[in-house]
């Protein structure tokens, strides 16, 4: 059973990440902020279900939607925001953008551009905790469209043979950009579990149902169970990335989607939830609010990365030129 | 003759393609999806039009794409596979450069492997480090492979005709930041030949080879100088390999002066390439040391303002090409 | 079941390849031939079994161990010897050698020595096939070490994406190079079951137990049925290439993995067999042994390929130089 | 102090490095193969001594290796990763070139990446199209990725010394065919920087630069022609990336005249790229024009004796360095 606080927790992490996307998805319409950007809404709860069985120490790879997981993990709406806006503070220096930020100090080894790309990385920070023996895990998140990629099967495969502590935590959204997912419900967790580990199929907009599923495998991993595989089933609610019109969806589709799966709405309406005060929600929200449009006005008037900071670290002893 | 961008050459050209022959099929990610045509929409309406059995949305899986293209090639299809943005090449290379660039000599001469590749390279959209890159290089030095990368929509068209219809694997690289570019196009068939350079401008104090997206900043530099006197040829080689190696030397024998302009990243680069054709071969000719401009030997920033940094500039060019006239 | 003149094919087809490969590890091991070379002996029916289920005009992508696919498929010895000497006149100019022996003319889409290439080129024979409605079929040889390859996991959802006429077909020997393989039987199959193609997995010693799953997987195929994966459970025989001493195996492992599973004793003790002739099967024997003789004459004093050689076929409208 | 095998050193300092720092692990495909040590032995005996925890075997799945490797690197390892062949970059090079090579980068500088890549390159054993190429010009214009080729013993212990102890990655290239080749090595531990050259012999009349393998072919060339009286100074850049410039500059405002000899194909190569950087920085230094010796833009063929042609040899260097210095 979750303690209040962590319900809490539970609560403003989702919410958070759901507000700061729509304030950008906002400043975005204006063309106030670079490059692509993806929405993660609808599928907050995985993100912070998972995260919410996870340390600073444990390890995430995150995709190339990968706001939510950032949140989740632990990076703050400021460093986000100033990296959203590429700048000289950002936490990648503004190098990185909405589409590759990492922080360490977190233990999110980076948002990733290229599909399936995470999940062998995720599986070397599961071999170091092995190696060092240091009880921490990693976890791979991974698109539908992605769990295609024949490096989700190699890390798969790794994770088994070498015994990693380390989780496929697979968000399937039905969608790979503007194609649908011919896959039935399941199959991304079958297929896992045709390598050799368990998996688990569940409704990822159901927050405790993905919190226990997280805790499980992440005990199992903590132990030197080895890997587990977790598909959880949401809708997406936006286009692709921001811009898409999404005219190859049926407006019913999308609206009736967007009805019945809002995790947040689901969470609270939980019997689990229900000790959490109204009164105590609305300051978070309140919270919330001022910490984005603070993160946002910073964002906005810290500087540029100088000229300099194009060759600057890629190699650590010497610059690129 | 109607003005038409680069993305719709593009697209008529696969339109016409199809139409004239059968066995091409076009495979890939979200080229078959209805009123998008890909990510940039330059595959809009070919499903509409020829169905789903001959324009093919596949799975997120980069290997098995041009690998099957591959396949298909071998055994009597002439595939157009797209690879979304040539920095996914990491996830396919192999089918690319050990297995199509070398069937047909491995296997002595007995297939053809008619494969185009479609793809979209380059900087100056915001698309940050690992969507942004150039990466041709790395295809001119496999054998087996022509490279190519038109600059117009002329060009684009000519070439993806010739692309097609060529019984060799072709990578044929769409530059994102010039796909609006206008010119006049031919509603009938062409093909421009492989291995013949386009001469954009003539001149006399100075020779630029350009590629892609850099032979328009070349252009815009050669026009400013001409009208500081200073007279300038630029070169657009238009494939890369094969490279028209003979147009550049007899330019840079007239000019005496070479500058390079490529937005690859500065090592064994096409800048380097050329710029070692031709202290090779036109060394006497030469009156000054040749010159290069590509991007730094730095992964693209996400940051605009690095971006802008990053990409050769117009001014760039006008300043090393009018050092290199005062020699 | 098989006529007779159909067993006597399987029976001369595993014989040659034996043959053959026994002949040439001889030659092999006096320093004769060059490269890489890899021995099918103890997979011979799979190969067999598979190919007299198809046509010239049907495809197979084969591996670094090809030299049974090959003759299965139909490639003379003559040309193979040529081949594997690398001489002028052998059926890739010498140019390939034993692990890129191609033969278009047979539906031999080529050994490859890149481990895990083949099935997505597999694949897209099959997609002409499909395109061109020709109802052909093409098959993909893998090894168990191969099958953990990313490209092999892609080619196998494709074909289940596109509904390909197309066989995954296994073989697994335990063993990747100097490696053991961990895969418990049939784990193989399940995987590439779960991806949604039927799967199943039998003994690859029983020529007949891979005849009738190719038989059926064929049919599945040239009817529209889609993609089917076959794993066949084999001992290797020898080392990994010739001259590998297999230090890292038991004798004793070796010796009586040799003992039990021989294919070709096996088939001919098989009651479905009993109608072959002894003496035939001695012809048999005799020209199997003349061919590779006046095969193996042939290629030794054949023409090496000449200077120019070395450029042509890079391109087929100019030379490389 | 002995003589020991270019093979046998890098091993050496394979157990010394894994026994100065724990965090060194090893992993890769047959790596911790009993009594064989992979497939040339360069790995024998490390498993025995430190066991399967640190000395890892993987299945053939070269994406995981080294996206592993990295993901590993990032969080406090230094692996050594073994691709076994350099061919099979293709099956893997996404993981290299867009994160490992990047990750530094993207991250702002808030990591390091002390990757080591060991791997095979060339021709000369008959290994064929698909086990035989060279390709260290592709990584060498990836920026992020440090690139070392060996030519000898004593340098392939202090560059991979270095390699290991380096927080940036870095792409060992072992050359198939010289792992044979002996010299005398030091017992005690000890580094080479990067971007340091050697010289391997002094001369006054040509200078040839040459990479891995070709460094022996030069030095075979070099001392026939001084017998002829023909000094030539031959430059071994030891690292490709970052590449010592100065030395080849120095040498050919000496010399005047300059040979390239890589043993990768010809476009966009090493040998396209030192010669660019000549022509550049040097131009008024040179007396001829640069020449390049190169394999051809072929695939590496099976056969014995088309291997033969393909791979430079030491008498088309010895030619063309005599005609270099007649002029
Ligand atoms: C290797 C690679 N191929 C293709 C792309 C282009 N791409 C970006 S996101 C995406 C769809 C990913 O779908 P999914 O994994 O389901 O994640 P979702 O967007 O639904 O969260 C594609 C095809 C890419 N970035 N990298
Ligand atoms: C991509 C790639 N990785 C590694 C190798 C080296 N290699 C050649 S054969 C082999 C083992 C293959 O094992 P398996 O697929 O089981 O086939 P088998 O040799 O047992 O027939 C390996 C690792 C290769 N050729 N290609
Ligand atoms: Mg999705
Ligand atoms: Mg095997």
């Amino acid at each position: 059973m979750l303690e209040n606080s962590e319900l809490y927790k539970a609560y403003r992490d989702m919410k958070l990440i759901r507000e700061f996307e729509e304030r950008i998805r906002a400043e975005y319409q204006q063309g106030k902020l670079p490059g692509f950007i993806h929405m993660y809404r609808a599928q907050e709860a995985i993100a912070v279900a998972m995260c919410m069985n996870l340390t600073d120490q444990d390890y995430i790879a995150s995709t190339h939607r990968g706001h939510g997981h950032c949140i989740a993990k632990g990076c703050t709406v400021e460093d986000m925001l100033l990296e959203l806006c590429c700048k000289d503070e950002g936490i990648c220096r503004g190098k990185g953008g909405s589409m590759h930020i990492a922080d360490m100090s977190k233990g999110m080894l980076g948002a990733n551009a290229i599909v399936g790309a995470g999940p062998p990385i995720a599986a070397g920070a599961a071999l170091t905790a092995k190696t060092l023996k240091n009880g921490c895990v990693s976890v791979a998140f991974i698109g539908d469209g992605a769990s295609d990629q024949g490096t989700v099967a190699e890390a798969l495969n790794l994770a088994v043979v070498l015994n990693l502590p380390m989780i496929f935590m697979y968000e399937n959204n039905y969608y790979a950009e503007f194609t649908k997912n011919p896959k039935p419900d399941g199959r991304i967790a079958e297929r896992a579990g045709a390598f050799g580990m368990p998996s688990v199929c569940i409704d990822g907009s159901d927050f405790f149902a993905v919190y226990d599923a997280a805790k499980s495998a992440v005990e199992r991993g903590r132990n030197g169970g080895g890997p587990t595989a977790i598909e959880a089933i949401v809708p997406r609610y936006y286009g692709h990335f921001e811009g898409d019109a999404q005219h190859y969806r049926e407006r019913d589709e999308v609206k009736s989607s967007r009805a019945m799966s809002d995790p947040i709405k689901i969470f609270l309406q939980d019997p689990r939830s229900e000790g959490l005060s109204k009164n105590e929600i609305e300051n978070m929200d309140n919270e919330i609010s001022e910490l984005i449009e603070t993160g946002l006005e910073k964002a906005y008037s810290a500087t540029e990365p100088s000229y300099e900071q194009l060759f600057t670290d890629v190699y650590v002893d010497y610059k690129g030129h | 003759m109607a003005e038409i961008s680069i993305r719709e050459a593009i697209n008529k050209t696969l339109h016409q393609e199809m139409a004239r022959d059968q066995s091409v099929i076009v495979i890939g990610e979200d080229v078959a999806s209805k009123h998008s045509g890909g990510v940039y929409g330059v595959t809009l309406g070919l499903s509409d039009k020829f169905g789903s059995e001959r324009v093919i949305d596949t799975p997120i899986t980069e290997s098995a794409i041009i690998g099957a293209a591959g396949g298909a090639a071998l055994t009597g299809l002439r595939p157009v596979a797209e690879l979304m943005f040539i920095d996914f090449l990491g996830v396919c290379l192999d089918q690319l450069m050990n297995q199509i660039a070398k069937f047909r000599y491995m296997f002595g001469g007995n297939v053809i492997t008619p494969v185009t590749i479609r793809t979209m390279i380059g900087a100056g959209a915001g698309t940050g480090p690992q969507h942004s890159q150039i990466l041709y290089p790395l295809l001119v030095s496999i054998p087996g492979i022509k490279v190519v990368a038109p600059s117009n929509a002329y060009d684009a068209k000519g070439l993806l005709t010739q692309a097609i219809r060529d019984d060799d694997p072709v990578v044929f690289c769409e530059h994102k930041a010039i796909y609006d570019e206008l010119a006049e196009v031919p509603d009938e068939e062409f093909v421009i030949p492989f291995g013949e350079a386009r001469k954009v401008c003539e001149g006399n104090d100075v020779t630029i080879v350009a590629f892609s997206r850099m032979v328009l900043f070349a252009e815009q530099a050669a026009k400013k100088l001409s009208s500081e006197g200073i007279s300038v040829e630029v070169i657009d080689p238009r494939t890369l390999s094969p490279l028209d190696d003979k147009s550049i030397i007899e330019s840079v024998k007239k000019t005496g002066k070479l500058l390079i302009v490529d937005e690859a990243n500065p090592y064994c680069s096409m800048a380097s390439e050329v710029s070692s054709v031709v202290a090779e071969k036109a060394f006497y000719a030469l009156k000054a040391p040749i010159r290069k401009i590509t991007s730094p030997h730095t992964p693209v920033p996400a940051s605009p303002t690095l971006e802008a940094f990053y990409v050769p500039s117009v001014s760039q060019i006008e300043d090393l090409a009018r050092e290199l006239s005062n020699y």
